[in-house]
């Protein structure tokens, strides 16, 4: 709706105007002297076209707003006519805005009042509450406690599940995950932390991220991280320093 | 006859005071009743008409509203107007709020008639509740007719259009008060056995 | 000298009442004053200590509460038991108030004890106790010692902390409570209804 336009006018404008306010809205770029009365029944036109279109009311005097600007048109186009009395088409557009707002019966507006005005009320907190709130803390700390033991034990079980450090198995690792990362990196200059992901769970990641970090420190690979608990970028270090700058090994 | 000493009353006055003033919502007298700690609906009543006479002076910005036997308080209307600004849900635009009052106490409303009573810029005010989703529009013929939608009942805490019109509603009924009466408004909806009174103490 | 007419007196006083008792918050005697019009701060304090006598009265349920330089109205304490239940916002949120009693059961506490215990949000629980004036706080090494203040014991109606300790241990055990408090949750929000309690000796 905000986009329509008559006369380069917004609808929405013409909409907060007086029918005489319209009317002189529609005729600002013209002579006040020689209004174009077969532009401006053209235009009324296309208002009332577009009120219709967007379910607008249009109201009796719109009607004959535009049907008295359709006879002046006509008036103008048939030079040779009498023209029609003005002023008697006025009287007639007025006794017609009479008669329409006699006729209509007005919806019942709450008196002054826009919409009820709601409360927010706000209580003040009692030494019940207090009460309560503490035993609630508390239990909420014993269960944060417990969580947090819990997961300092399940955190450890992971090290020595998953990582057997310095053992075999876990150089043999080291050297899959490089052949890995090498195959990933022909054709790019950097891969993600997350392309070396399969499963991608939690361990998985904690179980690659100590691999790399492993590799890295050999000096095999490089790695960057722009962000702290981002993205790890991983790549050859050749890649990552200038040649005089690499690792001896 | 009431349960209570007469001793009491200050006291039970002063505890139903301070139910309505902590409420949100109107309260019914059998709520009071139980707050009170179990009085007689009468004695109940006897409070409340005592609670309206005291905040009838002109000396205070609110007072009691009872319709349906529901209670609370609410601010005066000469005073409406200067504090408004103040409630929660000041949001929508005072003349927006206004077009969605007269929607929603018609409801539903032709946008023709509301044009009608509220002039071209309720166009833009529709429009607006319309994104709002504060109300729905159906095609009737040429014009729509529009409904407040569950989103408003929500929006300003209510459980029902019924009950935005007992917000709106009449002043406290006062039956004795043949003088100041101005109208008495004929309401569709079912208000039980209380018919109330326009009554105006601008 | 005020810069008003004494006539005019009854109404501003009825249009403070209407704007304190719709007013979410505190208002400053400056919001006052715009609102009666422009009046000097004294006539304000004037029409608010009229006010504060008017409520102070037994029959009153609510009284005026300046704090800060900034009123409102509450309930009056003795009566606040039996009505709590009826509102759903408490001023001080729920999450905000177990850091609160963990303070003051403690008393004093280190900011770093209350975050183990209450998690990182507790700093923010800090700040906003800290703001309202219900505890202070002093340098300790590398984090802060936490103390509740008089103005907690005002707004609790306490005489010591002892005495907050003393109602705890008079807690009904754990089992009982659990029954009525519906769940204790980890206490992202204070969700209206949970925050309300049932007092059944209203």
């Amino acid at each position: 709706m905000d986009g329509l336009t008559i006369a380069e006018i917004p609808i929405t404008d013409l909409l907060e105007e007086t029918w005489e306010g319209i009317l002189q809205r529609l005729t600002v770029d013209m002579d006040p002297w020689d209004i174009d009365i077969v532009e401006l029944a053209h235009r009324y036109r296309d208002y009332v076209d577009a009120l219709r279109e967007l379910h607008f009311e249009i109201s009796g005097r719109m009607v004959l707003t535009c049907s008295i600007l359709l006879r002046m048109q006509s008036d103008d186009l048939l030079a040779s006519a009498r023209p029609t009395d003005r002023s008697e088409l006025i009287d007639e557009l007025e006794g017609a805005i009479e008669e329409e707002a006699a006729q209509w019966e007005a919806p019942e507006e709450p008196e002054e009042f826009a919409l009820p005005l709601f409360r927010r009320p706000r209580r003040q907190v009692t030494i019940f509450d207090l009460r309560r709130a503490f035993t609630a803390a508390m239990k909420v700390s014993f269960r944060r406690g417990k969580r947090h033991a819990q997961r300092v034990e399940e955190e450890e079980d992971d090290l020595f599940d998953d990582f057997e450090l310095g053992g075999p198995d876990f150089g043999q690792r080291l050297h899959s995950l490089f052949t890995k990362i090498k195959n990933l990196l022909r054709g790019h200059r950097v891969i993600s932390f997350f392309r070396l992901l399969e499963r991608g769970d939690k361990d998985e990641r904690v179980s690659y991220f100590f691999e790399v970090l492993h590799l890295a420190a050999q000096g095999e690979i490089a790695c960057q991280q722009e962000e702290f608990l981002g993205d790890i970028t991983i790549m050859l270090p050749q890649e990552a320093l200038p040649r005089e700058a690499l690792p001896q090994e | 006859m009431y349960d209570r000493q007469e001793s009491d009353l200050e006291h039970d006055q002063a505890l139903v005071e301070a139910a309505l003033f902590l409420s949100p919502e109107p309260l019914t007298r059998h709520k009071l009743a139980r707050i009170i700690g179990g009085a007689s609906l009468a004695y109940v009543e006897r409070i409340l008409a005592q609670i309206e006479d005291e905040f009838r002076l002109d000396a205070h910005g609110i007072e009691l509203h009872v319709e349906d036997g529901k209670s609370m308080f609410q601010v005066k209307r000469a005073y409406i107007d200067a504090v408004a600004h103040l409630a929660p849900h000041q949001d929508i635009s005072r003349p927006v709020l206004r077009s969605l009052a007269m929607i929603a106490y018609n409801h539903p409303l032709t946008q023709a008639d509301l044009v009608k009573a509220r002039g071209n810029k309720a166009y833009k005010h529709v429009q607006e509740l319309l994104e709002r989703g504060l109300i729905r529009a159906e095609e009737q013929g040429r014009t729509l007719l529009l409904y407040v939608t569950d989103e408003f009942l929500r929006y300003f805490g209510l459980s029902s259009v019924e009950e935005f019109r007992f917000h709106v509603g009449d002043l406290p009924e006062e039956p004795q008060q043949d003088t100041q009466e101005q109208e008495v408004t004929e309401d569709t909806e079912d208000r039980g056995e209380e018919a109330s009174q326009e009554v105006d103490d601008g």
